[in-house]
C-alpha cells in the first residue's frame, strides 16, 4: 500500500529536514530511555550476576519472580505508578521534594527503570551462569575478591551483558502504555516519540506515525550498530 | 442536563436516501447460519460509556449478525472507512465527516444522537468561571486567569470542538497553563484532576470517572456550542469487495428507529438522574 | 621450619562420597611437598582446601594458625594460588592473563616482571597472542607464569606440566625449584608422575581414596616405604 | 492508596469467582501468545543458532538489525501489519484466502510474531556464543552433523534459550499496543488480557484494571516458576 | 598396509604463522603412529586436520583415496574421532557422555557396549556421575571411553594419558593396544612422553615448529636417529 511507502518517505524526509519540534522529541525519547537504562544496569547488572552465580534457598523462586518481571504490562506498570504519584496516591501523598510528580520526566523514568530492570537482571543472570564454572574458582584462587569475581565473569560474559542492555533499552525506548500513562504525553514537556506515533494513529495521520515509527527504528539501529562495534573481537 | 431541549447543529446533511420505516432482514431465509461479521469503527466515547455493550446485543441477535467494535480516535475511524477497513462509521466530528462524503467516502449519513460537553475544573476555581453562562466566556477567564487547562490536543471530536471556542473567544492558547496531552478522555479528566486544571469534556466520560472517584465539577454546561451531535455513516462499498454495505444499511436503520431511539435516551438514566445521550434520529424528531 | 598448613581429621563429601578424609596433615613453610596418587584419589580437591576455594566439611584447617574459613582476611587469601590442571584463561592475549593477579593486587607496575616472567616461561613470542588460541603446553605455562609473578607464599601446582615435552617439563621444574629457593615459596605440588616427585620433592605423600597412606622424606619414600601401597603404586602395579 | 489494594483484592477476587468471559480473555490472551511464541521460537531459534555460531562477513549488520528488531516499537509493528493487512493495503488487497484479515487472531499472532522473534533470536545468539567452543569441536569430532552440533550447543545453553523464550513470551503476552491495533479489542473475538485492562483504564475502572493486571501477573508467575522447575538442576 | 592417509605439502596458517608445514606424510592402515614435540609444534593443529575439524590452506590431504575437504561425505567423518588434550564434557552424566557417540548415529541399542567400555576404563563407579565434576584423570578416561565406543576406522589421541597415574596409564595403554589389535583400528597418538612412544607405536614422528623432521620404526628412531634433534629431544636436552 501507499501509505507504508509514504510513511518511510515521511520518516526521510522528517529526519532530514526534522523540525526543531521533532529533534525535541527524539531527544527527550533518548534522554528519558537513557537515564532509566543506565539505572536499570547499576540496579540489574549486579543482582543479575548475582542470581546467576549464587546457589541458595529459594533461588527459583526469585528466578520465577524475575521471570516474571520481564514480562510486566508496560500499562499496568503505568497504572501502578500512576497510582503510587497520584495526588492521593501513597507516595504523591507524602509530598516529599525528591518523590517525582506526575507527568513530569521523572515519574517517566521510574516507570520505564521498573520494566526494564527486570530484563536487564534475567538476561544478566542467564549470560553469567554460562561462563565457565572453571574460571571463577581460578580467579578467585589468584586473590580476586568477590566483586572482582564478579567483574571478571561479566567481563567473560560480556556479549550477553550487551545483549541484555540492548534488549532493555529496546523495552523502554518503543514502549508506549506506561510513559502515556504516566507522563501523560504533554505535548513540549513529555510526549515522546511513541507517545508521538500513538497520538498521530489516533488522529488517522498514518504516514506520519509510520515516519516518526521510521525515526524510531532508524536511531536505534545506528545506536545498535555502535554496539556491535563496541562488542570486541570475535564476537 | 442541557437546560435547553437543543437541536442538533448538525454540519453534515442527511443523505438522501430515505430511511426504511421498519428494518427488514439481511437474509430471508432464516434458518440458523453463522452470524455475518460487521465492523463497527467508533470514537471510544460510545464504547467507554458501555452504551454500545447495551445496545448492540439487541441488533446482533435480531440479525444474527456479529458487529465487531473498534473504538478509536475519530481521525482514525475516518481513516478506517477510508481504507475499507469498515462497514460503518459512529463518530462524533461533523465537519470532518462532512469532509468524508463530500470526498465520496460514505455513501450515507444520518443523525443517530447527541450529547453535550461540559467544563469541569476543581472545586476552587481559581478561573471563577462557575456559572458563567457561555463557554467562551469561560474560556476568556481561564486564559485570562493563566489557570491550569488540559486539551486533549489529539484532533478528537471533542478536541475540535475546544479548538472552535478558543477561535470563537479569540484566543490562542498558548503557555505553560495550556497542557496538550494528546491523549484519550478518560486520561485528561484524570490528569485534570491531578493537576487541579479545568478540561472540556464529554458529559458521559465525566460521569463515569465521576463514579470513580474523580474531584472535578462541573462549571459551565447547557451552552448550545456545547452540543456533540454522533452520525452513523455506511461506507462507500467501492473501498473493498468486502464490505458489507447491506449490513451497514442494516445497522442505520436499525439504530435511527423510533424503538432504538428511545433505548437510548434511558441509557443509565435512573441510575445517573439524568440522560447521557439524546436521541436525534430524524425519525425520533419527525415523531415527535 | 615452622608449619605453614596444619590439617586435623578434615573430611569434604561430595554428594555422600568422602573425597578427601585427611587425620592430620602438617605441611611446612619453605618446602616442596609433592602428593601423588591414583586418579580420583582426591588430590585436586585436597588443593581447593588448602587454596580456602571450599572448605572442610568436618575437621580443621589452619594456615599461618589462623583457622581457615570463609572470614579468612583477604591478605591471607593472596598468598595462597593454584596453578589448576585445567588452567582456565581469561579473554584478552597472553600479557593479560599473566598480570591479571597483579591488576587484582591494585600493582600498577608490574610490567617488567611480567615481561621477565613470560620470557622465563618461553612465551615471549606469544605475548600478544590470544590465550584462549594457545596449544595446551603453552596454556600451562601461561597459567603457571600468571600464579608465579604475583609471588605468592604458597603455590599449589596441580599436574603442571603434565600437557609439557621434556624439555619444557625441565625447564618448568628449574623455575619452581628456584622460586622455592629463592622466594622462599612453599610448594605444594600434585603429579601422578612419581620421578617428578622424586626430582622435586623435599617430602612426598602417596594418597589414595582421600587418605594419606604414605607421607615421607623423598628418600624414604621410595627406598624404605612403610605402607606397601606405596612400591606399587610407584611401579604402576597397584590396583584399587 | 486505597485503589492499588482495591485492585489487588479485585484481582483475586476475579481469579476465584472468576466469570466465563474473564476465562475466555484469559484463554485467549494465552493462545494467542502461546502461538506466536512457538512459531518465533521455530524461526528464531535456529537463526539465533546460526548467528551465534557462524562467522561471516557482514555479521554485524546482521546483529545490528537484530537488535533493533529487538526495539520494534510495538505501536509500530502494529502499525505497519495494520497497513499491510488492511483491505486496501499491500497484502490486504490481494484478498488471498491464507492472509489474514484485520481485526482477527491471526492477525494480531502475526504481530506478536513480528514483536517476539527478534528477542528470541537475539538472546539466543547470545546464549550460543557463550558455550565452551572446544565443545562444538569435541562434538563433530564425535560425528555430529551440523544440525545435532547446533543442538548439543543449544541443550548446552539451555538456560539461556529458556529466558530467550521467557522473555519473547513476557515481550507478547503484556504487550498492548500492537493487539489493540490490529485486533481492534473486539469483545468475544480479539479482547485480550492487555487490551481488556487499556478499555477499563480508559472506562476509569482503575480496580478492575489493576485488577486484570494482577490476573496477568499471576499467570506469568505460575508460568514462570514451572518453568523454573523444567530449567534442569544447578541452574 | 595400505595408506589411510596421504598428505602432501599440508600447510595450516594461524594470523601468519604457519603451524603446520609438512612435505609429505603417509599414515597406514592399521598403525599406531606416534608424534611426539616439544609444545606449540603443532602436533594438536595436525589432528584437527586429520578429523576434518579444519582444513588445509594449502595442499592435499587424503583420506581413503578420498580429498578431505568441507565435502566429505559424513559416512567418512564418522570413521574418525580425535580425544582431545582438554576433554570437553558434556553436561549430564558420564553414561550419558559415553553414550552420545552411538547416539548420534542413530543406534539405540548400544547399551551394553556403553558399559563395558565404561567397566573397562575403571568408571563404573562413576556412571550416574555428573560429568562436569570429574577429576583431570577420570574426565579424560570418560573422553577416551566415549570415542572408543563408536568404534571409529582411526582413532586420534591427543596426550591421552597427561593426567593419569602409572596403573591408569598402563591401563588405557592396554585398552589402545587392543583397540589396535583386535579391531585394526589406526591410531594416532599425540605424547610428549618419549617412553610411551616407544611402548605403544609402530612408527614415531618428530614434529618441530610444524615440521616433522624424523619419521621412522619406533627401534630405529631411538637406535639411529637420523636428524640430530631427534636425540636431544628425547633426552630432553633440546633448545628451540
Ligand atoms: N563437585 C563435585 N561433586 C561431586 N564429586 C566430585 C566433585 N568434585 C570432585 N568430585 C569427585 O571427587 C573425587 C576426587 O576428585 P579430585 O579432582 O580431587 O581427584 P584427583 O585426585 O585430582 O584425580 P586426578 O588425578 O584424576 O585429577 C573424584 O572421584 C571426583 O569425581
Ligand atoms: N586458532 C588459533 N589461532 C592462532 N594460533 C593458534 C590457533 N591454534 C593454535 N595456534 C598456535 O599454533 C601453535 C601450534 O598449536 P598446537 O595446539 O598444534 O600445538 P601442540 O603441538 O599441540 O602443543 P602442545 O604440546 O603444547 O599441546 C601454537 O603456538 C598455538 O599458539
Ligand atoms: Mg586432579
Ligand atoms: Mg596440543
Amino acid at each position: 500500500m501507499q501509505q507504508l511507502l509514504d510513511g518511510i518517505l515521511e520518516g526521510l524526509r522528517l529526519l532530514f529536514t526534522g523540525d526543531a519540534v521533532l529533534w525535541e522529541i527524539i531527544y527527550l525519547s533518548g534522554r528519558i530511555s537513557g537515564i532509566a537504562l543506565v539505572i536499570s544496569a547499576v540496579l540489574g547488572i549486579p543482582f543479575g550476576a548475582f542470581l546467576g552465580l549464587a546457589r541458595f534457598r529459594g533461588r527459583r523462586l526469585v528466578q520465577a519472580i524475575v521471570y516474571t518481571g520481564m514480562g510486566l504490562p508496560p500499562v499496568v506498570v503505568g497504572l501502578a505508578v500512576y497510582l503510587l504519584l497520584s495526588r492521593s496516591g501513597i507516595l504523591g501523598h507524602l509530598n516529599w521534594s525528591w518523590i517525582p510528580q506526575l507527568f513530569t520526566v521523572p515519574a517517566m523514568i521510574v516507570a520505564q527503570v521498573i520494566i526494564a530492570t527486570p530484563l536487564v537482571v534475567g538476561y544478566t543472570m542467564a549470560a553469567v551462569s554460562e561462563v565457565n564454572p572453571d574460571l571463577r574458582i581460578q580467579v578467585r584462587s589468584l586473590g580476586a575478591t568477590p566483586l572482582q569475581i564478579t567483574l571478571a565473569v561479566l567481563c567473560e560474559a560480556r556479549l550477553g551483558i550487551i545483549v541484555a542492555l540492548v534488549g532493555g533499552l529496546g523495552s523502554i525506548i518503543s514502549e508506549v502504555g506506561a510513559v502515556m500513562m504516566v507522563g501523560g504525553n504533554i505535548e513540549g514537556s513529555t510526549r515522546v516519540l511513541t507517545t508521538a506515533i500513538m497520538l498521530e494513529t489516533r488522529r488517522g495521520n498514518l504516514d506520519l506515525a509510520i515516519g516518526l515509527g521510521m525515526v524510531l527504528l532508524l536511531l536505534a539501529f545506528l545506536i545498535n550498530f555502535g554496539v556491535t562495534q563496541l562488542q570486541g573481537k570475535g564476537n | 442536563a442541557p437546560t435547553a431541549t437543543p437541536t442538533a447543529e448538525s454540519v453534515a446533511v442527511p443523505t438522501q436516501a430515505p430511511p426504511t420505516k421498519a428494518p427488514k432482514l439481511a437474509f430471508t431465509n432464516t434458518e440458523i447460519q453463522q452470524p455475518q461479521e460487521m465492523i463497527l469503527a467508533t470514537t471510544s466515547s460510545t464504547q467507554d460509556s458501555g452504551l454500545l455493550d447495551y445496545l448492540l446485543p439487541d441488533f446482533d441477535k435480531e440479525f444474527n449478525i456479529k458487529t465487531k467494535v473498534i473504538a478509536v480516535g475519530s481521525g482514525q475511524a475516518l481513516q478506517m472507512g477510508k481504507d475499507g477497513d469498515a462497514d460503518v462509521l459512529l463518530i462524533h466530528s461533523p465537519a470532518a465527516e462532512k469532509e468524508f462524503m463530500d470526498a465520496g467516502d460514505g455513501v450515507r449519513r444520518e443523525d443517530v444522537m447527541y450529547n453535550d460537553f461540559v467544563i469541569v475544573g476543581p472545586a476552587e476555581d481559581p478561573a471563577k468561571i462557575t456559572g458563567l453562562k457561555t463557554s467562551v466566556d469561560a474560556f476568556k477567564a481561564i486564559a485570562e486567569s493563566e489557570s491550569k487547562f488540559v486539551s486533549r490536543g489529539d484532533d478528537s471530536g471533542t478536541h475540535v470542538k475546544e479548538k472552535n471556542i478558543w477561535k470563537k473567544a479569540e484566543l490562542e492558547p498558548v503557555g505553560d497553563w495550556y497542557v496538550s496531552a494528546g491523549q484519550n478522555m478518560g486520561a485528561v479528566l484524570t490528569m485534570a484532576d491531578e493537576l487541579q486544571g479545568y478540561t472540556l469534556s464529554d458529559r458521559a466520560t465525566y460521569l463515569a470517572f465521576l463514579q470513580q472517584g474523580l474531584s472535578l465539577k462541573i462549571m459551565v454546561e447547557g451552552d448550545s456550542s456545547l452540543l456533540n451531535p454522533y452520525g452513523v455513516i455506511a461506507v462507500n462499498p467501492a473501498k473493498s469487495p468486502k464490505i458489507r454495505n447491506d449490513l451497514a444499511n442494516q445497522f442505520i436503520d436499525w439504530i435511527i428507529s423510533i424503538p432504538v431511539q428511545e433505548k437510548i435516551q434511558v441509557f443509565k438514566k435512573e441510575e445517573l438522574g439524568q440522560s447521557l445521550f439524546y436521541p436525534s434520529s430524524k425519525l425520533w424528531q419527525e415523531a415527535k | 621450619m615452622a608449619k605453614i598448613y596444619d590439617l586435623q581429621n578434615v573430611k569434604r563429601v561430595y554428594e555422600s562420597r568422602t573425597v578427601v578424609d585427611i587425620d592430620t596433615l602438617e605441611i611446612e613453610d619453605g618446602e616442596i611437598l609433592a602428593i601423588v596418587g591414583p586418579s580420583g584419589a582426591g588430590k585436586s580437591t585436597l588443593l581447593r582446601l588448602l587454596n580456602f576455594l571450599e572448605y572442610a566439611d568436618s575437621g580443621l584447617i589452619r594456615y599461618k594458625g589462623q583457622e581457615v574459613n570463609a572470614q579468612l582476611p583477604l591478605d591471607f587469601r593472596r598468598q595462597v594460588t593454584t596453578v589448576f590442571q585445567r588452567p582456565a584463561l581469561l579473554q584478552g592475549s597472553v600479557e593479560e592473563n599473566v598480570v591479571y593477579g597483579l591488576r587484582l593486587r591494585g600493582k600498577k607496575n608490574g610490567k617488567g616482571e611480567v615481561l621477565e616472567v613470560i620470557t622465563r616461561m618461553g612465551l615471549e613470542k606469544l605475548r600478544r597472542a590470544r590465550a584462549r588460541t594457545l596449544s595446551g603446553g603453552e596454556a600451562q605455562r601461561v597459567a603457571l607464569a600468571r600464579a608465579v609473578v604475583v609471588r605468592p607464599a604458597v603455590l599449589l601446582l596441580d599436574e603442571p606440566t603434565a600437557n609439557l615435552d621434556p624439555y619444557n617439563i625441565s625447564l618448568i621444574e628449574e623455575v619452581v625449584r628456584e622460586i622455592n629457593r629463592v622466594q622462599k615459596t612453599t610448594i605444594v605440588l600434585v603429579t601422578h608422575n612419581v620421578f617428578q616427585a622424586k626430582r622435586m620433592a623435599h617430602r612426598i605423600a602417596l594418597m589414595l581414596s582421600g587418605k594419606i597412606v604414605e607421607l615421607s622424606r623423598t628418600q624414604d619414600f621410595f627406598d624404605h616405604p612403610r605402607d606397601p601401597r606405596t612400591r606399587a603404586f610407584a611401579n604402576g602395579e597397584m590396583i584399587y
